[in-house]
This record gives C-alpha cells, structure tokens and sequence, in this order.
C-alpha cells in the first residue's frame, strides 16, 4: 500500500495569492494512497525541507508530491531532502503550480482548480515511480586521440599536461598533418614549420604521449569511461626502435621514382623514406608498392646501408588493444579531388595547381627550393590568376554545399606572399564573396588589395584553356564591370573545396557517433557542445567537425582536451539511472529502437528463454547499456511491442498523468 | 596614355581607390542615380581598372551635384565625389575648351534655381 | 455549418512538453505572467519523442479536447534527433486521424524554445480558442469516461 | 504448376536439403484453403495444393518454422516475398534456415465475390481459360475470372519476387497499381463524411484479432492489446473508441513496415477495408518522405525510424485534402 505525502508551498504570495493553498491540499489530502498533505510558506527553505524529511520519516512515507515551482528549479533540492531522510530520490514528484498556474492565472477559483489538477497527475504519477538507483561505471585514465595533425598534438598535448597517458594513433608515417605541409600561416604570415615542429618534438618527448604512426584504429568497443581499441600498425618494414632516422638508405635508395605525397606529387622520393626533415618519428618507411626487394626480392640496398639493421622485409601488420576513458576524434580534412572540373583543365594542364600544391611550390623545403616556377617549364610566372569556391558552395554532385571556410583568407595570404616575393607579377583572384571573420582576418585581406594591389575580381572563372605558348587563357566576368574577361595568364592557382578525411566515415560508424551528410561529426549540441560528439566519451577536435582554420583548430583541440581532462578526472562516472530498458520477455528483437537511439546505446544479445514445456528458446533481444542512454524516450515509440520503456517516465505513468488529468 | 590619366585622377583627386571594398553605399546614396549612365561606385571601380576613357565621355561626368553625400557616408574614407571631380577636371582639360559658357546660361535659367549654383556651375564647368 | 461558436465551453486541452525547450518555454511564459487560459494542463515528458500516439488517443478517450505537442525546434533538440522523429510520427498519426475523420484543430505540434515564453503562450491561447470553436471532442471520445 | 511444385518439393525433402515444406492444403471446401506445414512425400501428394485460390500469406508462420530444427522450404508468391524480406530485416525470421521457392502470384479468386454473385451450394470451382467454372449441387454455373478475383490483387503493385533461392515460371515485373484510388477518393470527402464512411466501417468490427494474427508485420512476441502493463490491452471493444483504438494503432505499429499484402482485409470477416488504413500510411510516407516499399530490400531503414532535417511540419496535414 502506498503512503504518499502531498506538501503544498505558498511561495510567499507566488502562488498563494492566486491559488488557494489550503484548499489545494486539503483536496489533494483525498486522494488514494495520500496519507498526510500539507502546506507551508517556504517549502524549498531549510526549515519546508525539515518539514518533509519529518514527514517522510514520521509516516513512513513511499512517495512524495511537492506542489511547488518548477521541477527545473527545486526538483533536485526535493531529491535530495528525501534521500537524507531515508527516501529514495526518484520518489519524489513535483507539480508546478507556480510557472504553470498561480502566475498565469488570474482568477482564484480556476486556478486552484487547475492547481489540484495538477497536483492529482503528480500523486497519480508518484504511486507508479519506481526507486532508482544511479549506476556508477569505472573510468579508465588513458584516452586516445584518433589523427595526429595539429588538432590531435594539440588535445594530446593538453591531456598530457593535465598528468593523463594519451596515445595519438596517425595513419600516415609521420604526426603534423596538413599544417607540416602549409608554408606561412595567416594572418601573421609566420612560418608554419617554425610553429608546428616543436609542438611535434614536445608530443614526442612527451612521457605521457605515445604515438602510433603509420596506424589506424579498427574496431573500437564498449561505452564512455571504458572503450575498448583495436589498433593496426601498419608494416614499414623498418624497425621503429632501431632506427636513427639517418636518412642513409633513402639517399642509396635505387627506386627514386616515386611521387613524393608530402609535396603533393610535385616531385619525386625514393621508395623507402623520410616523409620531410623534421618527421616525428623520424623513421623510414618502405613503400611496398615501390621496393624492389619487397616486390622481386632483388635489391636489398638499404639493409646494407643501414648501421643499425633496422630494415626488416619479414615485418608484418600488428594489431594491439588498449583500454581508453576517453576518444578524441581528430580526422581532420583533405582538398576535394579536381577531376570532374574539366573547366579548369587541372588535369591538363600542370600550371593549373590546387593551393595546397602552391604551398609546397612555395615552401623552401618544396619541390623547387622555395622559388615560385611553373611547374611546366620551371620558368618565372609574371601573371598569375587564383580561382576562389573551387567545389565550395555548389549544390551539384560534383561539389560541396558548406563554405570551405579557409580558402579566402589563404589565398589573400598566397597573393600577398607572391606580391611580396616577385613585385613584377600581376595576381588576380576571382571571387563570389571574400568572407573574413576573424580576429585581423578583414584588415589582412585588404591589406592584399590596398597594400600589395592584388586584383581583387568578383565573378567566377568560367574557362580555362591552356595554349600552345605555354601560356593559360583564363575566361572570367567581372560582374562589377558587367563584362567577360580573358586573362593570359602563366599559373592558376584553385582554391579547392575542402572534405572530412575519407578514413571518418567508417570510424564513425565504430564510434556510433554521428555525422551530417557531408560526412563532418555532428556535435552534441550545435552552441552549448561543440567539441562533444552526441556519444558520450567520444570529443571532437579540428576540422573533422567542419571546416576551421588554425587557430581555431587549436582552440577547439584545447577545448576538447578540457572536456576529456574532465571526464578522465573522475573514478567512476555517475549515470543517469531515467534510462530506457527493455522487457527482455516482449521484446521482438526487431532493431527499431537500435536505429532510431542517438547514443548507440542499445544492442543485441541472443538471449535463452525458457519455455513452458521445459524446453529452451533461444531469441535475438534488445539491451540497452544504461551508461550510454542518455534517456530521450526515442526507443520507446520506435518499439511496436512496448518492451522499450523509460525509467522516470514509464509508458504507465505518463498514462496515469493523462487519466488524472482528463478525470 | 590610359596609364597617365589614371594617375593624374588618383593624383588630382588624391583618392587611394583600392580602399573600395565594392559596397555600394556611395551609389544608393547618390541622388542622381537616375541621371547618371556610370554611378559612383562605378567610377572609383573604372579608374582603379584604368578604364578612364569611357568615363570621361559620359554625361554622367556633369550629373554629380557634388553634394558629398558619397563622401559622407562611404565606410572606407574613399570619398568618390572626388574621383568624379578629378574625372571631370580630366576631362574639361582634355577637351581644351568649356563645358558651359556665360551665353548658354539664359536658356538653362529657372526661378528655383539659386544664384549660387549658376556661380558654382560656371566655376566646374569652365577654365 | 456551424452557427453557434461554442463561446462558453472550456475545453480540456492536454499539452505534451519536452523537459529542455518547451516546458522551460512554459516557465518562462509564467515568469513574464504571460497569461493563457486554464484549459491548458501541461505534462512533462523528456523529448518530444518521447510521446507515443498511445498518449494522445488515451488523452482523447479520457476526455480531452485537444492535445498539443511542443518540442525543441528541429535541430535544437536536447537529444540532437528526437524531435525529428516526433514531427515524422505526428505528420503521419494526424494524418491518419485527419483521414479517420477527426477534426484536424485538436492536434497540433508546435516547436517552442526554452526562450519563447511569449510563443508559447500565444500558441496556447490560439489553440484553446481553435479547440474551443470546434466544441467538445465527440469523434474520438470514450462514452464511458463522458462527464456528466 | 501444383504439380512441379510437389516433386520439386519431395526432390528436396529427400536429399535432405529441407525438413519441412510449408505451402497450402485443401479444407472442408475446394475454395477453403489454408497454410500448412508439410513434413513427408505422402502428406505433399496427398494435401498439397496451389491454385486460384491459394492467396495466403505463409511468410508469417516462417517466424516459427525458421526456427525450428532443420531448413524450411517455402513457396512464396511475389508479394509474400516482400513480407518475408521485411521480416528478414527485422531479425524475426532466420533467412539462412529458409529455402525460398519463388512460385507465380495471382491474381487469385475471392469465394466471397462468387456467392455475391448468389450462387450457393458451391462444391468445385475450376478456371478454364479465365471463365470459372463453379460447380454446385445445383449444377454448374459459369462466370468471367476478373470477376471474381481477389481486390488485393485487382490492385496488385508488384509481380516480381524479390527474394529467392530458386524460381518456378516466370519472373515478373513491379507494376504500376491503382492501389490509391480509394484512399484519395476518401481523402477528397468533407471530414464528416469520411468520419461517417469509418464509423459505419470500423463499427463493424468484432475484435476478432484476424487482421492481427494474419498481419505478417503484426508479430509481436507478446502484442500490447494483449499485454496488461502496456496499459492500453483490451480484449473486446467495449466502446466505439475502442474499435477506432485498436485499428488506428496497429496500422501505427506497422507504418513504414506493411507491405501492403493485403492480408488484413482479406481475412476480415466483417469486411472491413482495413487495408486503407495502412495505405494511407504507404501512400503518406510516399508523398511526404519518398517512395518506399517496405519489403523490397533487407538493408534500408524504414521511414519511421528515420528522418531528414527538411521534412516537413506536421501541419502539412491542415494544409491538404478536404477539412
């Protein structure tokens, strides 16, 4: 039999003066099940508190209803109120006649009516409250940091410096990314290696910090505070531990023919190699698609050469699992690929170049030393026409619909540095908008246009055709001039879209996080949490979650640092225990609820029932893990034989709130 | 010749017109707009590309009141009366002879015209 | 046609809200003393969709006039999805109960953040005044739970 | 056909290749034929029947059969394939312990039109040439086939098989059906009218579960019309919001699943149109969210258990058809 308790605040005159109190719970004191219903002035004070752990204590109380404000303010101080006296806290109810009643109503007698009504749902849904209990999970204090370019080192970088172990897994052979690459940042215009490389030295040296190059994660497991991950490190065919990073065998390298990635296939490497200088690790890599050995077992170069013996043709994929408490993804982004953009004749013509390939031609550590020459004939560009929303902003198949973001403001920087560099060249740049909000972002780029009198054209670029000169026809309009124009230019530089690295996708769907149909990881809340996937434990660092520039890649890398310091601080997460579950007797095994749950938090286990007749019945059912569900009630609907139901909040006492209320 | 006149505009007008960020506040600002074929902004963008020729054979040389409203309001100081101005004075020059002598002033009379503006006209519109 | 307007009958309006935009609108709405009619019970639930179109038939069996369902507005919700499938289900159950015949103003869905106080009140008054012009629920009503 | 399908049907039985077969036998009556589960050559020669009149649904019953010991063989006419992949996709079938034989579809005949037609006593009726030849203790009588046909398949929307391990005759193609027509007929009625056209319908209805336990969508370990904690169980309905309760959400539980096999108005025995209900859902999620046909694959989700951030408002629905 239920013993239920009614208290009824005045709220000083918030809700007595519209609302007959007394009346309320004297009504209210009829109910079934509600053995003593009080009033008083000052419910949520130190002394209405007293009165209700009294209460719950003298009557022995099973639920109580306060008749009060919103639950959004006190409903947590009435939780705690009963669980210090002995109640559970999931016990307690409270119905708002104070938002929702005394201070929208005006007439005393409606409103008193509608306060007992209120308070009559609040008892109805009590006597179905059942007691909770919120779970606690372990945490594990280590988290991974899935990318290793400048977003990841820097939330690594952060979690170290709070004293937690991170691991950085990088799938290509060396950390830094696309920054390692970018040669001036804006719009300071400092060297970007000059920055970038001692953060990449400190991640390495860092004994919190270990970094898994050359690897991938490929399988990832459990919930927040304990995910299990399976990580591949890849086969270099080079013994990590042995070697120096000497760079002798990539000098005795016989196979030197092959398109060196790091400067965007502008000029060659050889097949084993150092991706640049100042590589973290610096160790070799053998490309098996290229070494002699590995392919015909002819060669064996450098395994002579080396000093230290650190080549080893036999080496294979190794797979290793660590535990984590937490998962920064920071997958970052890559120019989208030219090919459908006959227009441009990118593939065509080799002066047609993306910008990240001009980065490089313009980079001392580039292909050419660091002097701008075309890439056809290695001569000096005298005129040079940049091409801005290459694949951005476009609604067709070919292109990206979102704002690339960077583009305006490093082409600004490209034209100036060019301007700066050779003052006989004429830059012109073709633009739709030039959108530059940032801290000096605006003041750069007019710098560009008043300082270094770079040609600033709004209007796109229609054509571009390559001549046999040698030289490039560049057909655009000037849609401030009303006119088409042709330019006769020597390069042209495309600013072009850019695209979530290929590798998210899949890692969201190991993640169970989610991502928008541009494949960037949606976060959790698009003001309130930014850095945090909608799956608890999962953080999102970079440009994996939209397209940013570097500082704010840093900022957002720190941030989510500070989200997964906070959770890797703890021991034990607290969990929300109004979560759904499922009737394992009812439940179809249909996976409704698994496709509709935000959270991935609901999975299959074949379950053995056993039957009437003695036998055994195997069958496919729902679980859900109560530490991921974050208790949105999804399921529930989703769930056609009404197994799914949510704690706090049951099919039932959501019913008996509509009975109490239609009575 | 294009390149001489387009400094002797920058020069005698002293405008820096690169300052045009393309806002188009000078010619929804301007009230005469309707009178003219080339409008403010349109200057300041000509004269930047050099494209000078073409504006010193336009009527609209002679529709700008300089009223400065354009000077006014422009958010980046490039003040395109002035240009105008300079245009203008280019063109006057150039031409050698008047725009506007004291005999053609009759005919152009009206009686809400002030004094001051026949005076100011004769001042523009002639050596 | 109808002639009389049913000017003095207070219908019973029950209104499903989502615990982070739209019962915190409703607050607001209280703490501005934005006024709405009586009529209006609110009940808490913690996403839009969490409400299950057993809720709504149920409330109609029992007597209510009209039932309102207020969320987050679509891509603002607490849970990044629910209130997207809220708005599939209840385009299709209004549909459905539109096409059995039911007066279409006694459901609506409506998108009310947690700083629309005002909204939240002038869509209440709207809707009881819709409900109240179409009188008392008798296409979908239990005869058992009729008031007398 | 009957015939092949029987030796093909004993072939596999005996090289062990099936445990049981399931298809339709014969019962009291030429024209009263049912599922059943077949497990010896002689049950098959002697029981087993496929004809004009075998319009049930088996996919349904493979929720058990699959389960059992040993594969199942099934024939399945195109629109029984269609509820077996979507129960494939629901995890409520195991396909792997099915072997699917995919046998011609309809249009198959409806008793209920030949009686309409007020011929009694009915012991045979044979189709020669697409004239039915309806044998009574009367003597024979003669009437054209389509006149007889069942209505799922006078509004049949696909020929095609869309899952099988093996075919017998000829495959077909998805057609383009009039399945709508009634429902848009509905949908242009006044409110009133359309509330009156259910009431006179849904009255009717007598709790018999028929359309719920045929529903090859509609199986529920346990349904919540059965279920005392789901709050909403009944057993017979005691008020007309009861018959309005039961209808409106079963064809809620099963929108965006039901294939439209028809099965739901085919077994009713009142004749209740029931099938409109869950074609206005068909035909709702179409309109508003894109074409789907619940069954034609075993991998996309289903409309209900997904959304796009630009769908539209619920109050789509003030905006359509007739007040």
């Amino acid at each position: 039999m239920q013993r239920i308790g009614v208290f009824v605040c005045h709220c000083g005159t918030n809700i007595a003066a519209t609302v007959d109190v007394k009346a309320v719970a004297e009504a209210l004191g009829h109910e079934p099940g509600v053995v003593i219903s009080q009033d008083y002035q000052y419910m949520c004070s130190e002394s209405g508190q007293n009165l209700v752990k009294n209460a719950i204590k003298e009557h022995k109380l099973t639920g109580i209803v306060i008749c009060s404000c919103s639950p959004r303010m006190h409903e947590n101080t009435f939780r705690k109120a009963a669980a210090a006296a002995g109640l559970n806290p999931y016990l307690v109810e409270i119905a708002n006649i104070r938002e929702q009643c005394s201070w929208i109503h005006k007439d005393i007698a409606t409103a008193t009516e509608k306060a007992v009504i209120l308070g009559r749902a609040a008892v109805a849904k009590v006597h179905l409250n059942a007691p909770l209990t919120a779970g606690e999970s372990p945490v594990v204090k280590r988290a991974l940091v899935i990318g290793g370019g400048i977003a990841g080192i820097q939330t690594a970088l952060d979690i170290a410096e709070a004293g937690f172990d991170v691991d950085i897994v990088e799938k290509k052979p060396t950390i830094g990314g696309k920054m390692a690459q970018i040669d001036k940042t804006f719009p300071t215009l400092d060297c970007a290696a000059c920055i970038l490389t001692p953060k990449m030295v400190e991640a390495s040296q860092n004994e919190h910090i270990t970094i898994h190059s050359f690897s991938e994660v490929t399988e990832v497991k459990g919930f927040v505070g304990n995910f299990t991950v399976k990580i591949k490190k890849k086969a270099r065919f080079v013994d990590e531990t042995k070697c120096t990073g000497c760079g002798l065998c990539t000098e005795k390298c016989p196979m030197k023919k092959v398109p060196n990635e790091f400067n965007m296939g502008l000029d060659n490497r050889s097949a084993v190699y150092i991706p640049f200088a100042q590589a973290v690790p610096k160790v070799a890599t053998i490309d098996p698609n290229y070494c002699m050995m590995l392919k015909s077992g002819k060669c064996g170069v450098c395994s002579k050469v080396c000093s230290v013996g650190a080549i080893d043709y036999k080496q294979q994929d190794r797979f290793i699992e660590q535990q984590y408490g937490a998962i920064v993804v920071a997958t970052g982004f890559d120019p989208i690929k030219l090919d459908q953009y006959d227009e441009f004749a990118y593939n065509q013509c080799p002066d047609v170049v993306t910008s990240l390939e001009l980065e490089r031609l313009m980079n001392a550590a580039g292909p050419n030393g660091g002097t701008l020459l075309r890439p056809s004939d290695k001569s000096h560009p005298h005129t040079i026409v940049f091409v801005q929303c290459v694949g951005s902003r476009c609604d067709d198949s070919k292109g990206k619909p979102y704002c690339s973001k960077i583009c305006c403001m490093y082409t600004a920087k490209h034209a100036m540095l060019i301007r700066e560099k050779y003052p006989d060249t004429e830059v012109y740049v073709f633009y739709i908008d030039v959108r530059t909000p940032g801290k000096n972002f605006d003041e750069f780029y007019r710098r560009a246009v008043e300082q270094y009198n770079v040609h600033y054209i709004k209007g796109m670029v229609g054509k571009v055709t390559p001549k046999s000169d040698g030289k490039i026809d560049v057909q655009a309009s000037d849609l401030l001039a009303n006119e088409q124009l042709h330019i006769n230019a020597d390069m042209v530089v495309l600013a072009a879209a850019i695209e979530p690295d290929k590798t998210a996708r899949p890692l969201a769907t190991m993640l169970t996080t989610q991502m928008d149909t541009n494949d960037f990881f949606t976060e959790a809340h698009p003001k309130l949490r930014p850095v945090e996937s909608a799956t608890a434990g999962i953080f999102l660092s970079g440009a994996c979650q939209g397209p940013k520039d570097i500082p704010e890649t840093v900022a957002q890398a720190s941030a989510a640092a500070a989200k997964a310091i906070g959770l890797l601080c703890k021991n034990s997460i607290t969990c929300n225990p109004c979560v759904a579950h499922s009737d394992e007797l009812m439940c179809n095994g249909c996976s409704s609820c698994e496709k509709v749950c935000p959270y991935g938090a609901i999975t299959y286990i074949d379950k053995e029932f056993r039957m009437p007749d003695r036998t055994t019945k195997v069958r496919r059912v729902a679980s859900v893990n109560p530490a991921v569900c974050q208790g949105c009630g999804a399921c529930t609907v989703a769930c056609p034989s009404g197994a799914m139901d949510l704690n706090g909040f049951s099919n039932r006492q959501i019913m008996a709130e509509v009975d109490a209320i239609c009575k | 010749m294009n390149k001489n006149i387009k400094e002797q505009v920058l020069r005698s007008s002293g405008v820096n017109v690169l300052k045009c960020m393309r806002c188009g506040k000078c010619s929804a600002t301007c009230p005469s707009y309707d009178e003219m074929e080339y409008h403010p902004h349109q200057f300041v963008y000509m004269v930047e590309k050099g494209d000078i020729e073409k504006l010193m054979k336009s009527e609209s040389l002679y529709k700008c009141l300089t009223c400065f409203a354009c000077v006014d309001r422009c958010p980046r100081n490039v003040e395109p009366a002035k240009v105008v101005e300079a245009v203008r004075l280019a063109a006057v020059r150039q031409q050698g002879g008047n725009r506007l002598t004291p005999d053609m002033i009759p005919d152009m009379l009206d009686d809400d015209l002030p004094q001051q503006a026949i005076v100011t006209a004769l001042r523009k519109y002639a050596k | 046609m109808q002639v009389n307007d049913n000017k003095d009958f207070q219908p019973l309006i029950v209104a499903f809200c989502c615990n982070w935009c739209s019962y915190a609108g409703a607050d607001l709405s209280g703490t501005n003393r934005l006024n709405y009619p009586t009529n209006v019970k609110i009940i808490r639930v913690p996403c839009s969709c969490r409400v299950n179109p057993m809720f709504i038939l149920r409330a109609f069996q029992r007597g209510a006039d009209g039932v309102i369902l207020c969320g987050c507005h679509p891509g603002d919700c607490h849970y990044t999805s629910g209130n997207y499938f809220t708005r599939r289900r209840m385009t299709l159950l209004f549909s459905m109960l539109d096409f059995l015949g039911i007066e279409r103003d006694r459901t609506r869905v409506e998108w009310v953040s947690a700083a629309e106080g005002a909204k939240f009140a002038a869509t209440m008054n709207e809707f009881t005044e819709a409900v109240r012009k179409l009188g008392p629920n008798r296409r979908l009503e239990d005869l058992r739970c009729r008031k007398q | 056909m009957q015939k092949a399908m029987i030796e093909r049907a004993k072939q596999l039985l005996a090289d062990g290749t099936v445990k049981r077969v399931i298809g339709w036998k014969r019962g009291e009556f030429a024209y009263d034929i049912t599922p059943a589960v077949f497990e010896t050559a002689d049950e098959l020669d002697r029981d087993f029947v496929f004809d004009d009149f075998t319009a049930a649904n088996v996919s349904k019953y493979l929720v058990k059969e699959s389960r059992k010991e040993g594969k199942v063989l099934a024939f399945l006419k195109p629109c029984d394939t269609y509820s077996l992949n979507q129960l494939t996709k629901e995890h409520r079938v195991d396909r792997d312990n099915i072997y699917v034989i995919g046998v011609p579809g309809g249009p198959k005949l409806d008793i209920e039109k030949i009686k309409a037609k007020g011929i009694t006593g009915i012991t045979n009726v044979r189709n020669e040439n697409y004239t039915i030849k309806v044998e009574t203790i009367y003597g024979t009588e003669e009437l054209p086939f389509y006149e007889a046909i069942m209505d799922k398949c006078a509004s049949c929307k696909s020929k095609k098989h869309v899952t099988y391990d093996e075919l017998m005759g000829e495959e077909g193609d998805v057609l383009d059906s009039n399945r709508f027509d009634m429902v848009e007929k509905l949908e242009n009625m006044t409110s009133q009218e359309r509330y009156d056209f259910w009431r006179s319908e849904l009255s009717k209805c007598i709790r018999c579960n028929a359309c719920r336990n045929v529903c090859p969508a509609c199986t529920c370990e346990n349904c919540v019309f059965d279920n005392p904690k789901s709050g909403i169980d009944n057993k017979a309905p005691a008020d007309s919001f009861e018959e309005n309760m039961f209808h409106i959400i079963r064809a809620f539980h099963v929108a965006g699943r039901c294939t439209d096999c028809g099965e739901c108005s085919r077994v009713c025995p009142q004749h209740i149109p029931l099938h409109l209900l869950n074609r206005k859902f068909i035909k709702d999620i179409n309109s508003l969210y894109g074409e789907y046909q619940a069954g034609a694959d075993t991998t996309s989700k289903a409309p209900l258990n997904e959304y796009t951030t630009d769908d539209c408002e619920a109050s789509i629905v003030h905006e359509r058809g007739v007040e």
